[in-house]
C-alpha cells in the first residue's frame, strides 16, 4: 500500500498541453500512473501522447468516466479557478504544482478542501509519488540514487531538498512508501499533521521523514500529533533555515520568521521534546533513521 | 510587498477610516513649513519599511518650530537613509485600541485580531497579555458578515455607542484587506476619541507580492530595495536576498538554498548573498553569477539538482558565464541529477572540479573563503 | 421592479456587455430624426413593461424616413400608452443566443441558462427544445467562477475563439445580476456577429423590490403602474392589484386574499382591486377604504382575521371610515380572530351584519354584486 | 412527538426587545416554550419578562447554555446577518418572520441552510407551532376554534389562509401535532418537501393538510415526494390562487405565474395525479381528511 495514489488512481491533468506539463505528464504515465484524461480550455480534440484532451473537467470525465484525482500544471494566477474546477467535479484529491499563488487565492483553496473533505496537494510542490507506482507531480524518479520505493513516509515543503534528503534516505539501505510534498507556500492545502494521519494508517509505512523549514506552524502541529499519540511511528525531522535572520524570507513564500515565531529552533524544539528525532544535516538523516527503527516496536497492524 | 505609512493611510482614507490630517515632506525645511501649517504639537514620523523605527528616534512629537527643526534634521541625517517625513497634528484619545487581519494558514479562513490594549507590538502584547487579544476567524469565502464586527466589539467590551462606530472600522479595513490582497492590514494605536470615535494613528498594510498583477497600482521603488542588486535580481525574477559575507551562493531550490545558508554558518562561514539558480531561472546563468560577482565574494557556491531543469545545460550556462565574467574568486560546484555525467563532464573541460556531495562543497567553499585550500 | 429595455441595456453598456447603439425618442418627430441619425435600416422598439409588444406590432424594422413615421405614429398611437421608442441600428449577425440569470428556489443558487438556439421565449425553446437549454447552479454564497462560465460556452458548442468572447459576457451578466439585486437579468436574443463578437439586442432585468432599498439608483416611474389607485396604494404601502370587475376586496393576508379572489370567481362575481388589509396595514381602515370606493364597487368585501391586529381594532376603524368616506355601495364583513366578540358589536352598532364564515360572505357579496340580497 | 419543536426546546429569541418581538415572546413563553434567552444588540442587561437580553449570540450562549433554536424578530434587512449569526454559533433551527427578505438573501439562506444541514424555517411565515408544547412563531393559539393540539401534520405558505383552513381542521374534529409555517417569499428556507419527510417519521402524525399557492414548485415536490412513496400518510391539500391572472402577485412575494409555470391548475393536476386529495375550498379540507384517515391502513410504526 502507500497512501493518497497508487496503481489504481485514475487521474486527470490539467494544463498537460504545455510544454512543462506535457514534459511531466509522460513521466507520470511511464511510472504507472492512469491518467485517463488531460484538461485545457480550448484544446479539445488534441492529444497529449495518447491522452485526449478536453475542454473542461466535467466533459473530460463524462467522455473518460470518473477520475479519483486531478494533477494542474496551470499557472498560480489560474489556479484557485483550476482547483474549484475539480471541486465542482467531485474529484477528492487536487496536486497543484503552482509556484506563486496568491494569498487570499491559497486560504480560499484551503477552506473548501476543508469543507468539502477534499485533500489538495500543493502550491508551490513538487507533488506526491509512491515510488514504483504512480506519481502526480514532478519528481526525477529515475534517477535511482534518489528514488527507491520501500516503507518510510516522506512529506516536504521543498523540491530541491527533497533530493537531497531522500538520496540519504536511499543511501542508508530504505526506500519511500509514498512523498507528499506539502508546498512551499504558508497557506498550503495539505498540512503535515494531516499526511501523518494518513502515514499512521498505512501498513507499508514503517517511520515518517519530514523536510521542513522555518516559518508557519506546520512542524508544531506535528509534534503536537506525536504528543497526542495520533502519530506513533518513528519520525525523523530535517528542519531548514536555523540561521536564517528574522523578517527574510528564504525563498519559499511561507519560509519567514514573522513576529517572532515560526523560527527553525523553535520548531526543532518542539520536535524534539514531542519525542521526534532531529537531524542538523541531511547526511544525518539515514542514521538516525536506521537508529529509530531498531529500537522502535512495530504497533499492531503493521505488516513486517 | 510593505508599504509606507503614508500609503496605506492613504488607502485608509479611500476606504473611509478616518486618519489624522497629515502631510508629506522631503526635506527638513519642507518638514518645518509641514508642521508650521498643521499647528504644535505635532509628530513628525519617518517613513521607513524597517521595523524600529520609534526606538531609533525617528518619530518625534514636536512642539515648535525649532523642536520640528531639530527632529526632522536629526532625522533625514540618520542612517536610516529616510527619505520622507509624515507631520501629522496629534489627536487627543482615551484609548488606544489594536486591530488587524491576517491569514491564518491552518483554517483556511481570515484572522481577525483585536485588542482593547493596543499601542504596543501585537507580539508583545500576546507575550504580555494573551487575553486582552480577542480572535475570530472570517471565512475566506463568505467574507467578513456585519454580526462578526459587531460580536467582536462587545467582546472586546466597548459600550453599545462606542461599538457602533468601531464595528464599520473593522468591515472597511476588511473590506480594504481583501481587495487589495494583503498579507497583513493593521491599525496599531486605533485611537479612541474622546467624542466616542476612531482614529487610525498608525498603519501597517502588507500587500501578498503573488496577487501584485491585479495590483497595478502599487509600485515597489527603487530604495525599498536592500540593494541595487536585489532590484536588479528582482526585476529579472531571481530570488535572491543581500548578505553581507563571503560566499555568494547560487543554488537550486528555495529549501536547498536554505539549507546551504545553514551549513555556511555551521561550518564557520558567512554568506554574501543568497541566490537562487535553477528551476524557472537554469538558463540564467551568465545573469545570476553576474549578480554574484559584484559582491566581490571570496567563493561562488554553486549546489544545484538537475531534474527538467537539466544538470548538463546549468554546467554549460555556467562554464559560459566564467567564460564571460571571468571571476576571480574559486568556485565550487555541487551539480546532480538529471545529465549529472555529462555536466561533470563540462565542468571538468573547463577546469573545475565537481563534487556530488553538498556537506563536501560547503565544507571546501568555507575553507577556500577562509583563504585556505578546499 | 422591471426595468425598461433602454434602462437595462444603459447597465448593460456600465457592465462592459456591448449593446447597439441607440436613441430614445419620445415623439413621432424625435424617432424620425433619431432613425435619420442612426442610418437605415434600423429597429423602432417601443419601449413597454409588458411582454408581446413585437405581436402588437411595437417594434418596428424600418427602411427609410417614411417608414419610421408610418411606424413611430402607429407606435404611439396605439392603446399601450408607449411613452417612449428606442430607435436602434439593426447588427449582422450569424446567430442569436439566449443567456439568463435568476433564482434557483430548491437549491438557493442562482439559474444560469443558456441557449445557442435564442431569439424566441425561454418557455417556448423549454416546450420545443428542452436539449438546446444548458443549465448551471451557480453558488450563491461563493459567486460565480471562470470555469463555469468557460464550461457553459464549450457546452453550448461554441469554438475555442468564440467561447473566449462569450465567457466574459456571462461573467459580466453575472455581476450585474449579483450587485444590481435581480431577480431576472436575461439577453433574448445575444447577436453572435461575423466577427465572433456578441452584442445584446434585448435585455430584460428585474429588479428585486425587497432589495430596493440598496438600489436608490432605480425610481418607479407613476406610468410604469397598472392605476393611479395601484400607485397610491404602493406608496401606502399596502399591497394592491387592479381589476376591473365589481368586488373591491379588503382582506387580511395575501393568502386569505387570494383565497377570497378564488371564491369570488368560482361563485361567479367578479373582483375590482385586490387589497390587503391587516398585518402591519390593519390601522389603515380609512386609506384602504377610500382607494377601494374609488373603484365604484358595487360591493365591498372585508374579511380578515385578527391576530396581534385586533379584529375589534379592525372594526372600529372600519366604522371609522364608514363615517366618513359614506361609501354608497354595500359592504359585506367577515372579521374573526382576537377581539372577535367586541368587534361584532361594534360593526352591529353601525348597522352592519358581521359574518364569521369566510364563504357565506362571499356568496353574499356576490350576490349583492349582481343586484341581489344577501 | 411533534416534529422540529416541543417542550424540550431550548430557545433563544433575536429582536425580542421590539414591540411585536416581545408581544410574541411573551406568548411563547405561555404557551410552553423554553426561551433561555433574548438577543438584541446594544441591549446587553436589559430583560424581556424573566428573559435576559445579549448583545450577541454567542455570548447568550455562553451565559444560559447551548440553544436548539432561534426565533427572529429582525427586520428584513437585516435577517439575513441574524441568520448566518445563528449559523456560527451552531443552532440547528432557525425561524424568520420578516417580510421583504432581498431575494439573494434569501438564496443565501437556502444554501447555507442546505451546506450545514441546518432547518431554516421562513422569511415570511408566521413560523411554527405544535399545540400545547412550544411555539416558534407568532400564531394566536389563544383562539380555540382554531388550534388544537391532534395528530393532523400542517404545513402553509401563508399565515391569515392558516387560520381559516386549520379552522376547518379542528371543526372536523382533528387537531394540529405541528403546524410549520414556510412562508409566502419565493425562496423559503425549508420546502414543502422538508416537512413532509419529517412528517412522515413522526408517530404521532396521522395526516398531513399543505396549504399551498401559485407560484414556484413546491407543491410538485411534494406531489414527487408521494409518488415516489417518500411520504406514504394521506395529503389533503388546499392550493390558492385558481383564478389568479398570469404575470401577477397575489400578495406574496413568491405567489406569480412565472414563464407560464407555478399555476395553481397544475399544482392541483400534479397533486391529485399523485394521490393526494385536494379541496377547492378550505370548508372541505375537514370531510377530505375524515374520509382519507377511515381509508387509510396506518404504516408500520405509527402509534393508535
Amino acid at each position: 500500500m502507500s497512501i493518497l495514489i497508487d496503481r489504481t488512481t485514475r487521474a486527470i491533468v490539467m494544463g498537460a498541453t504545455g510544454s512543462e506539463g506535457s514534459f511531466w505528464t509522460g513521466h507520470m504515465v511511464q511510472l504507472g500512473t492512469q491518467v485517463i484524461a488531460a484538461v485545457t480550455p480550448g484544446k479539445e480534440g488534441e492529444r497529449v501522447g495518447d491522452i485526449p484532451v478536453y475542454h473542461t473537467v466535467h466533459r473530460a470525465l463524462n467522455a473518460r468516466g470518473p477520475a479519483d484525482a486531478a494533477m494542474l500544471f496551470v499557472p498560480p494566477r489560474f489556479t484557485k479557478d483550476a482547483v474549484f474546477e475539480c471541486l465542482d467535479a467531485g474529484i477528492k484529491l487536487i496536486v497543484t504544482v503552482a509556484d506563486g499563488i496568491p494569498l487570499h487565492d491559497a486560504l480560499q483553496i484551503r477552506a473548501a478542501a476543508r469543507a468539502s473533505g477534499t485533500t489538495i496537494i500543493g502550491g508551490n510542490t513538487s507533488g506526491i509519488i509512491s515510488p514504483g507506482k504512480a506519481m502526480l507531480g514532478m519528481f526525477p524518479y529515475w534517477i535511482e540514487r534518489v528514488y527507491k520505493p520501500g516503507r518510510i513516509g516522506v512529506m516536504t515543503r521543498s523540491g530541491s531538498l527533497t533530493n537531497e534528503v531522500t538520496a540519504m534516505v536511499v543511501r542508508a539501505g530504505f526506500g519511500v512508501s509514498t512523498l507528499v510534498g506539502v508546498g512551499g507556500d504558508p497557506v498550503p492545502g495539505m498540512r503535515f499533521a494531516e499526511v501523518l494521519a494518513a502515514l499512521e494508517l498505512d501498513p507499508e509505512t514503517d517511520a515518517a521523514v519530514m523536510i521542513g523549514e522555518l516559518g508557519g506552524t506546520m512542524e508544531e502541529e506535528a509534534a503536537d500529533m506525536i504528543r497526542s499519540k495520533a502519530f506513533t511511528k518513528p519520525l525523523v525531522a530535517f528542519v531548514a533555515g536555523r540561521h536564517a535572520p528574522q523578517g527574510k524570507r528564504m525563498g519559499h513564500a511561507g519560509a519567514i520568521i514573522s513576529g517572532g515565531k515560526g523560527s527553525a529552533l523553535d520548531k526543532i524544539h518542539a520536535l524534539q521534546s514531542a519525542g521526534a528525532l532531529t537531524a542538523d544535516r541531511a547526511s544525518m538523516v539515514g542514521t538516525l533513521l536506521a537508529e529509530a527503527l531498531a529500537h522502535f516496536a512495530p504497533p499492531r497492524g503493521i505488516t513486517a | 510587498m510593505k508599504l509606507h505609512e503614508f500609503q496605506a493611510k492613504a488607502l485608509f482614507r479611500d476606504y473611509g477610516i478616518p486618519t489624522p490630517q497629515g502631510e508629506l515632506a522631503n526635506t527638513v525645511a519642507s518638514s518645518i513649513e509641514a508642521a508650521n501649517r498643521i499647528g504644535y504639537p505635532c509628530v513628525l514620523k519617518s517613513q521607513v519599511l524597517r521595523g524600529g523605527r520609534g526606538k531609533a528616534g525617528l518619530v518625534d512629537i514636536v512642539h515648535d518650530a525649532e523642536e520640528a527643526r531639530t527632529a526632522s534634521e536629526f532625522i533625514f541625517a540618520s542612517d536610516w537613509k529616510v527619505r520622507r517625513v509624515l507631520v501629522e497634528p496629534t489627536v487627543d484619545h482615551v484609548r488606544e485600541l489594536y486591530l488587524s487581519f491576517s491569514a491564518d494558514a491552518p483554517s483556511g479562513a481570515h484572522l481577525l485580531l483585536a485588542s482593547a490594549d493596543g499601542g504596543v507590538e501585537i507580539e508583545e502584547l500576546a507575550r504580555t497579555a494573551p487575553d486582552q487579544i480577542i480572535r475570530a476567524r472570517i471565512d475566506s469565502i463568505r467574507g467578513i458578515m456585519p454580526f462578526e464586527a459587531r460580536a467582536l466589539a462587545y467582546d472586546l467590551g466597548l459600550s453599545p455607542a462606542i461599538a457602533k462606530n468601531f464595528a464599520p472600522i473593522v468591515e472597511k479595513l476588511y473590506r480594504l484587506y481583501v481587495e487589495k490582497d494583503a498579507e497583513l492590514a493593521e491599525i496599531n494605536p486605533l485611537f479612541l476619541t474622546s467624542e466616542g470615535t476612531f482614529v487610525a494613528a498608525d498603519a501597517k498594510i502588507s500587500i501578498d507580492d503573488n496577487a501584485l498583477f491585479r495590483h497595478t497600482e502599487f509600485q515597489q521603488e527603487d530604495a525599498d530595495f536592500d540593494s541595487d542588486i536585489a532590484r536588479e535580481a528582482a526585476a529579472e525574477g531571481i530570488p535572491y536576498l543581500q548578505f553581507d559575507g563571503d560566499i555568494s551562493l547560487m543554488c537550486a531550490g528555495a529549501g536547498l538554498t536554505t539549507a546551504v545558508y545553514d551549513l555556511v554558518v555551521d561550518f564557520g562561514g558567512s554568506v554574501a548573498n543568497y541566490l537562487e539558480f535553477g528551476g524557472p531561472n537554469y538558463r540564467k546563468s551568465v545573469r545570476a553569477m553576474e549578480l554574484c560577482v559584484r559582491n566581490n565574494p571570496k567563493v561562488i557556491l554553486i549546489v544545484t539538482f538537475g531534474t527538467i531543469a537539466r544538470a548538463d545545460i546549468m554546467a554549460e550556462g555556467i562554464v559560459e558565464a566564467i567564460g564571460r565574467l571571468k571571476p576571480t574568486c574559486p568556485i565550487v560546484t555541487c551539480i546532480r541529477g538529471t545529465g549529472e555525467e555529462k555536466a561533470h563532464e563540462i565542468l571538468r573541460g573547463a577546469g573545475l572540479t565537481p563534487l556530488i556531495d553538498t556537506e563536501e562543497a560547503v565544507r571546501s567553499a568555507v575553507a577556500l573563503s577562509k583563504g585556505g585550500r578546499p
